[in-house]
C-alpha cells in the first residue's frame, strides 16, 4: 500500500469503523434478547430492571455508537480519497477517537451498572447518574472536533482548486457536518444547562417542557445525521458499482443542501400528541416535515435513473428491462435495491406519523418502533454494510475472495428486517405500545398479539444472525490472500459540473435560511418557556 | 451559438428533473390537504393545552383531588374524565365513557413524564409534569378498551395501564351527583 | 488505500469508468422513463396508500382535537 | 440559461438566481404555514365552536390553554387531598441539609422508647426506623403532624416537632446502618412472592413492588425502604389500607394494591421483606 498521503487514514477509518461495528453486534445481541423476553415464549424472563438497563444498551450503541463512529470513519476515508489530499489535522482526529471512545465505555458502564436505565432518549424528570450525560458529551464531543476537520479539509481544497465545484461526495459530507452542528445546540443545551446539573444534585427541579423541546430540536436531524452517509453511497458509490452514470449531479447537491435546511426547523412533530405545545407552532414544524420528504423523493428519481442507465448500458430494453440486467451479484448494486424497498416501507410509516392529527393513532405504539427501525435499522445500516463491503478492500489491500457470502448476509438482514417490523406496523395500529418488559397475555387485547410478536421474534433472530455473519465477512477479509486491484471508487455523472454556483459549493446562503427557519419555527416554543418556565418537575434519580 | 449536443442533454436532465420536483410538489400537496381539509371541517388537531399546572401541589388541587377523579357529566351534558399518571398506576383504574358523544378527557401527572393510549380510538398524548393533557373525541365503538402508559416512566411502565369501558348511550347512565363508575365485570 | 489518481472534479481527464460515450448517449435517449415510471408509481401508491388509511382508519375511530 | 463564455464564469454571478429563487421558495413555504396554522385553521375551527378569532389564535399558539375548537372547561371542585406533603426544592434541601447531631438528641429523648436504640423497635407493632429513607420518615410525621395519619401515640409527638426538627431526625435514622437482617427466611422466598415483587401482577394490575420500593428505581420520593422491616408491622399496614382505614398514600396506590392482595401474599410479601431483600 506505498507511501501514498493517506498512509495514516487507514487506520483512522478502520478504529472507527470496528468501534462502530462491535457496539452494532452488541446491540443486535440485546435487541434479540428483548424480543424474547417480551415475547410470549419468554413472558416470565428477567425482570424490568434488566429489561430497561437492555435497551437503553440498545438505542446508545446503535443511535449514538456505531452511528456516530461509522459516519467519523467514513467522513475521513471521503475526505481523504474524493479530495485526493492528506487529512489535515488527523492528530486531532486520533484525539477525538480517544475522547469518543472514553465517553462510550463511561456510557456503558453507567448503564451496565443499572444507574442510567433511563433509555436513549432520557427525558427528565427521570434523572441517570452523571457518568451516563458525561459519557453522550465526550461522543457528541468527538464528533464537533471531526466537523471541524470536514470543513477544514473542504476549505483548504477550495483554496487550492478556486472556482472548481467540490467533489460531491465531500459536499454532501460537510453539509452533514453542518447539520450535525446546527442540530446538537438542542441537546447540547438540554444536557449542559438542564439534566447535568440536575443529575449532580445542584438543582432539585427541571422544566420539563424546555427540555423536550430543545430535545426535539436536534431528535430529527439527528436521524438524518446517521442518514446521509446512506445516501452519499446512494449518489456517489452506487452508479460506478453499477457501472453507470450518475444522472445529475446538481440534484445531488440540491438533495444534501433541501436535508440541511428541511430537517432542522422540523423536530417538534416528535412532540404533536405534548400538551405543552399549541397546535398552530405544531402546525407549522408539520407543513416544513412534508417539505423534508422532498429530499428523498428526488433521490429516489434521481437514483433509479442512474440504475437505469447502467442496466441499459448493459442491454435492458424496454420499460423495466433494465432492472434484470443490473449486476445484482455486486453488493451495492444488492444493497441499493434491498434499501430502497425498506425505504418505500419506512417512508409510508413515517407520512403517517407526520400527519398532525392522525399521529394520534400511532403515537408511541410499535407503528413508530416499525417507522424507524426499517428506516434506519433497515435502508441506512444495510447501506453502512454496503459502504464497509466497498471500501474495506481499500483499507486493508485485501479483496473478498467470493462476494456470495456478502449477498447472503445483505439478504438476511433485509427479510429479518420486514419479518419483523411488517407485524409492527399491524399491532402498532391496534395499541401495543412501546418499551414493554412484559406484557399481560392475560389480557384478550394483548391475547391476539402474542402469535405477531413472536414472528417479530423469528425477524430479530434473523437480523442477530445476519449481525454476526456481517463481523464474520469483514473479520475473514483481513486474512484473505486475495490483493486488492485499485479500482476507481466515485461514480461520475453524466455531464460532470464544471461550474457550480457558490450556493451549491458551500453553504454560506445555506445557513442563512437555516438560521431564519429555526428562529420562525423553534422561536416561539422555546422562548415560551423562557418567558414563563414550565412548572418544575421534582427530579427522580435513577440511581 | 446553436446547442450542442452536450447541452441538450444537459438542459434535458434538468427539465426531467424540474417536472420530477413538480410531482413531488403535488406529492406534499396531497399529503397536506387532507391534514388542512379535517382540520377545517372535522376540527382535527393533535391535542394540545398548555394549561399549566404544578405538578408538586397536584394532590392538594381541587380539580384532581381524589373523589374527582373518573368520569362526571354535567348539567349541559358535557362529559368530562379526568385522571391522573402517576408511578405505575392510572388512577382511576377504570372509567366508562359513552359512546357516540363528545368526551373530554383531561390527564395530569405529579412526577414524571407518562403517556397513554386508548387501543382503537384517537385518543393519544403525552402527560408532561406541569401540564394538563386534554383531548377532546368521540368513541366511536363500544367495549372494554386498554389504555396502557406508553412512554418510558420507570420501572413499574409495563404494569401501567387502566381499562376503558366505552358503554352504549342507553346503559350511560350518571347518577345523582353526575358521577358515572365503571360497571363491575 | 489507493486513492483515486485524480478526484472527480479534476478539470483533467476524469477517471475513466468503463462506460462508452456513445453507448451512453443513445441510452439518454430513453433513460429517466423507467425511472419515471418505477418511482412514480411508488410515490403514488404511497400517497394513495397514505389517503386509504387517512379516511378509512384513521377518521372512522373519533375525531381528536 | 448560462450563456457561454470563454472564461471561467464567476461562480457568485451564477449564484444571483440561485440565492433569490431559494430565499422566496424558502419564505413563501414556512409564511404558508405560519399563516395556515396560526391563523386560517384557529380562527375557522373557533368559529364552529363560537370561539372569537383572537382567542383561537391564542389557542393555537399555546398563549391560553385549550383548543380553538373546543370550548375550555373549568372546574370549581373543592380540593380534599390525603396528604399535605409537598416536594417542593426547599424541602428537599432542608431534609439534604438537615443536622444529624440534633436528630439523634431529639431521638434519644422522644423515639428510643418505642423505636429502639439505634432505630430497632422494641416491640411488633413498632416499625424499625434503621435505614429507612429520610424522605419516607419527614412525609409520615408530616401526616401525623396534619392529622392525614391518625396514631394515638405518634400524632402528639408529631405535633411537637416543627419542619427542621422533622428534618433532622428522619436524617438520623437514614443514616444508621441496617442490622437486622433474618438469615432464617433469606434463602426461602416462593417463586411467587418473588415474582410480585418483580414483575408484578399483571392480571390484577398490580405493578411490581420493587419498581416504588427499591432504592434508585427511580420511583415515587416517598416511597418507603422495606428491607428488614417487621413483618407484623407490614401486614398490620397493608391491612390498614386495604380497609382503607390508612388513607395518607397520595391517589391510594396503596389502597388498592392491598385491597386487591390476598392474605397468604400479604404475608409472604411481609417475610420475603423481613428476610432484607431489597
Amino acid at each position: 500500500m506505498g507511501e501514498s498521503p493517506v498512509r495514516n487514514a487507514e487506520r483512522l477509518c478502520l478504529a472507527h469503523f470496528w468501534v462502530a461495528f462491535g457496539a452494532f453486534l452488541f446491540a443486535c445481541v440485546l435487541g434479540a434478547w428483548q424480543m424474547w423476553v417480551r415475547s410470549p415464549l419468554g413472558a416470565k424472563i428477567g425482570t424490568p430492571g434488566d429489561y430497561f438497563m437492555s435497551v437503553t444498551a440498545h438505542g446508545v450503541s446503535m443511535a449514538y455508537v456505531l452511528t456516530t463512529f461509522f459516519i467519523m470513519g467514513f467522513g475521513y476515508f471521503v475526505a481523504v480519497t474524493a479530495l485526493n489530499r492528506p487529512l489535515p489535522g488527523w492528530i486531532w482526529a486520533w484525539g477525538a477517537f480517544w475522547m469518543g471512545i472514553l465517553g462510550v465505555v463511561l456510557a456503558l458502564i453507567s448503564i451496565g451498572s443499572g444507574h442510567a436505565s433511563v433509555l436513549f432518549t432520557f427525558y427528565p424528570p427521570l434523572t441517570a447518574n452523571v457518568w451516563f450525560y458525561i459519557g453522550l458529551v465526550l461522543v457528541v464531543a468527538a464528533s464537533w472536533v471531526w466537523c471541524a476537520l470536514m470543513l477544514v479539509a473542504m476549505h483548504a481544497w477550495k483554496v487550492d482548486n478556486p472556482g472548481r465545484p467540490v467533489p460531491l461526495a465531500m459536499f454532501a459530507t460537510v453539509a452533514n457536518a453542518v447539520m450535525w452542528l446546527w442540530t446538537t445546540v438542542g441537546v447540547a443545551a438540554e444536557l449542559l444547562f438542564q439534566v447535568i446539573p440536575a443529575s449532580l444534585g445542584l438543582v432539585q427541579t427541571i422544566d420539563v417542557g424546555m427540555s423536550r423541546t430543545l430535545f426535539s430540536w436536534t431528535l430529527h436531524a439527528i436521524v438524518y445525521f446517521w442518514l446521509i452517509p446512506a445516501y452519499i453511497a446512494f449518489y456517489t458509490l452506487a452508479p460506478r458499482a453499477a457501472g453507470g452514470r450518475l444522472y445529475s449531479d446538481t440534484m445531488g447537491r440540491l438533495t444534501f443542501i433541501l436535508f440541511l435546511i428541511y430537517s432542522l426547523p422540523v423536530g417538534m412533530h416528535h412532540l404533536l400528541m405534548d400538551p405543552e405545545h399549541g397546535n398552530g407552532t405544531k402546525f407549522i414544524q408539520v407543513l416544513l416535515t412534508a417539505f423534508v420528504a422532498a429530499p428523498t423523493l428526488l433521490t429516489i428519481f434521481t437514483i433509479t435513473a442512474s440504475m437505469e442507465i447502467a442496466g441499459r448500458l448493459r442491454g435492458g430494453r424496454g420499460v423495466f428491462g433494465w432492472i434484470a440486467t443490473l449486476p445484482w451479484k455486486r453488493p451495492m448494486v444488492l444493497a441499493i435495491g434491498l434499501a430502497f424497498v425498506m425505504l418505500g416501507f419506512g417512508g409510508f410509516g413515517g407520512i403517517i406519523n407526520m400527519a398532525y392529527g392522525m399521529n394520534a393513532m400511532v403515537h408511541n405504539t410499535s407503528w413508530v418502533t416499525a417507522h424507524f427501525h426499517l428506516i434506519f435499522g433497515g435502508s441506512v445500516v444495510i447501506m453502512y454494510f454496503a459502504i464497509a463491503y466497498e471500501i474495506w478492500p481499500r483499507l486493508t489491500g485485501r479483496d473478498h475472495a467470493s462476494l456470495a457470502p456478502l449477498r447472503l448476509q445483505l439478504w438476511l438482514w433485509f427479510t429479518g428486517m420486514m419479518v419483523m417490523t411488517l407485524p409492527w406496523h399491524w399491532l402498532g395500529l391496534q395499541g401495543q405500545w412501546r418499551r414493554v418488559s412484559n406484557f399481560n397475555y392475560a389480557d384478550p387485547i394483548i391475547a391476539a398479539w402474542g402469535p405477531w410478536v413472536v414472528v417479530s421474534f423469528v425477524g430479530g433472530i434473523i437480523l442477530l444472525t445476519s449481525a454476526i455473519l456481517f463481523v464474520w465477512n469483514l473479520v475473514t477479509l483481513h486474512r484473505s490472500e486475495v490483493s486488492a486491484i485499485a479500482k476507481p471508487l466515485y461514480a461520475l455523472a453524466v455531464h460532470p459540473p464544471r461550474r457550480v454556483p457558490a450556493a451549491l459549493n458551500g453553504f454560506g446562503l445555506w445557513n442563512v435560511l437555516v438560521l431564519v427557519l429555526m428562529l420562525l419555527a423553534y422561536g416561539f416554543p422555546i422562548a415560551q418557556f423562557v418567558i414563563e418556565p414550565s412548572p418544575a418537575a421534582i427530579v427522580h434519580r435513577v440511581r | 451559438m446553436s446547442d450542442t449536443p452536450h447541452e441538450v442533454h444537459e438542459s434535458r436532465i434538468l427539465r426531467t428533473e424540474l417536472l420530477w420536483a413538480f410531482g413531488v410538489g403535488i406529492f406534499v400537496a396531497a399529503s397536506l390537504s387532507m391534514i388542512v381539509f379535517t382540520a377545517l371541517t372535522l376540527n382535527v388537531n393533535p391535542p394540545s393545552n398548555v394549561e399549566r399546572i404544578d405538578p408538586k401541589t397536584l394532590h392538594l388541587s381541587g380539580e384532581f383531588a381524589e373523589q374527582n377523579l373518573g368520569t362526571t357529566v354535567f348539567g349541559d351534558g358535557t362529559v368530562i374524565v379526568r385522571a391522573i399518571a402517576t408511578q405505575f398506576m392510572f388512577v382511576p383504574q377504570c372509567f366508562a365513557v359513552p359512546a357516540n358523544r363528545r368526551v373530554t378527557l383531561r390527564f395530569a401527572s405529579p412526577d414524571v413524564i407518562h403517556g397513554l393510549l386508548i387501543t382503537g380510538t384517537n385518543v393519544n398524548t403525552m402527560v408532561v409534569p406541569g401540564f394538563v393533557a386534554q383531548v377532546h373525541t368521540e368513541f366511536t365503538r363500544t367495549g372494554d378498551l386498554l389504555m396502557p402508559c406508553h412512554e418510558f416512566c420507570g420501572q413499574g411502565h409495563s404494569e401501567m395501564w387502566a381499562t376503558v369501558q366505552v358503554l352504549p348511550v342507553d346503559l350511560f347512565k350518571p347518577g345523582p351527583d353526575g358521577r358515572v363508575s365503571c360497571a363491575k365485570r | 488505500m489507493q486513492s483515486d489518481e485524480s478526484s472527480a472534479a479534476d478539470s483533467k481527464v476524469e477517471v475513466a469508468d468503463e462506460v462508452d460515450e456513445t453507448a451512453l448517449a443513445s441510452v439518454m435517449r430513453t433513460v429517466p422513463l423507467g425511472a419515471a415510471v418505477l418511482a412514480g408509481a411508488t410515490v403514488a401508491l404511497l400517497v394513495l396508500g397514505y389517503l386509504l388509511i387517512y379516511t378509512l382508519v384513521f377518521i372512522p375511530r373519533g375525531t381528536v382535537g | 440559461m448560462t450563456e457561454q463564455r470563454p472564461q471561467q464564469s464567476d461562480p457568485h454571478v451564477l449564484d444571483q438566481p440561485w440565492r433569490i429563487w431559494s430565499t422566496i421558495a424558502v419564505m413563501g413555504i414556512v409564511l404558508v404555514g405560519i399563516l395556515l396554522g396560526v391563523i386560517v385553521i384557529p380562527v375557522v375551527q373557533g368559529r364552529s365552536a363560537g370561539i372569537d378569532a383572537f382567542t383561537a389564535i391564542c389557542r393555537a399558539l399555546g398563549i391560553l390553554p385549550g383548543s380553538p375548537a373546543v370550548p375550555q372547561f373549568t372546574d370549581r371542585t373543592p380540593p380534599t387531598p390525603v396528604s399535605q406533603v409537598v416536594w417542593t426544592p426547599d424541602v428537599l434541601q432542608i431534609l439534604a441539609r438537615a443536622d444529624v447531631a440534633k436528630g439523634k438528641a431529639k431521638v434519644q429523648e422522644v423515639c428510643i422508647a418505642c423505636h429502639g436504640e439505634n432505630g430497632v423497635s422494641v416491640a411488633t407493632e413498632y416499625p424499625h426506623l434503621a435505614g429507612q429513607s429520610g424522605a419516607a420518615i419527614y412525609k409520615q410525621l408530616h401526616d401525623y403532624r396534619t392529622g392525614s395519619r391518625v396514631n394515638p401515640q405518634m400524632t402528639d409527638i408529631a405535633k411537637a416537632l416543627d419542619e427542621a426538627v422533622t428534618a433532622d431526625v428522619a436524617a438520623y435514622y437514614a443514616g444508621q446502618p441496617q442490622r437486622n437482617l433474618n438469615p432464617v427466611t433469606l434463602a426461602v422466598s416462593p417463586p411467587a412472592i418473588v415474582q410480585l415483587v418483580e414483575l408484578g401482577d399483571p392480571r390484577r394490575n398490580i405493578p411490581p413492588c420493587a419498581s416504588c420500593h427499591r432504592a434508585g428505581a427511580g420511583g415515587p420520593i416517598e416511597a418507603p425502604v422495606l428491607a428488614e422491616q417487621r413483618d407484623e408491622y407490614l401486614i398490620q399496614q397493608l391491612k390498614l389500607y386495604a380497609s382503607g382505614q390508612r388513607r395518607n398514600d397520595v391517589y391510594g396506590r396503596m389502597r388498592l394494591i392491598a385491597s386487591r392482595l390476598t392474605d397468604e401474599e400479604i404475608k409472604g410479601l411481609a417475610a420475603y421483606y423481613r428476610a432484607g431483600f431489597r
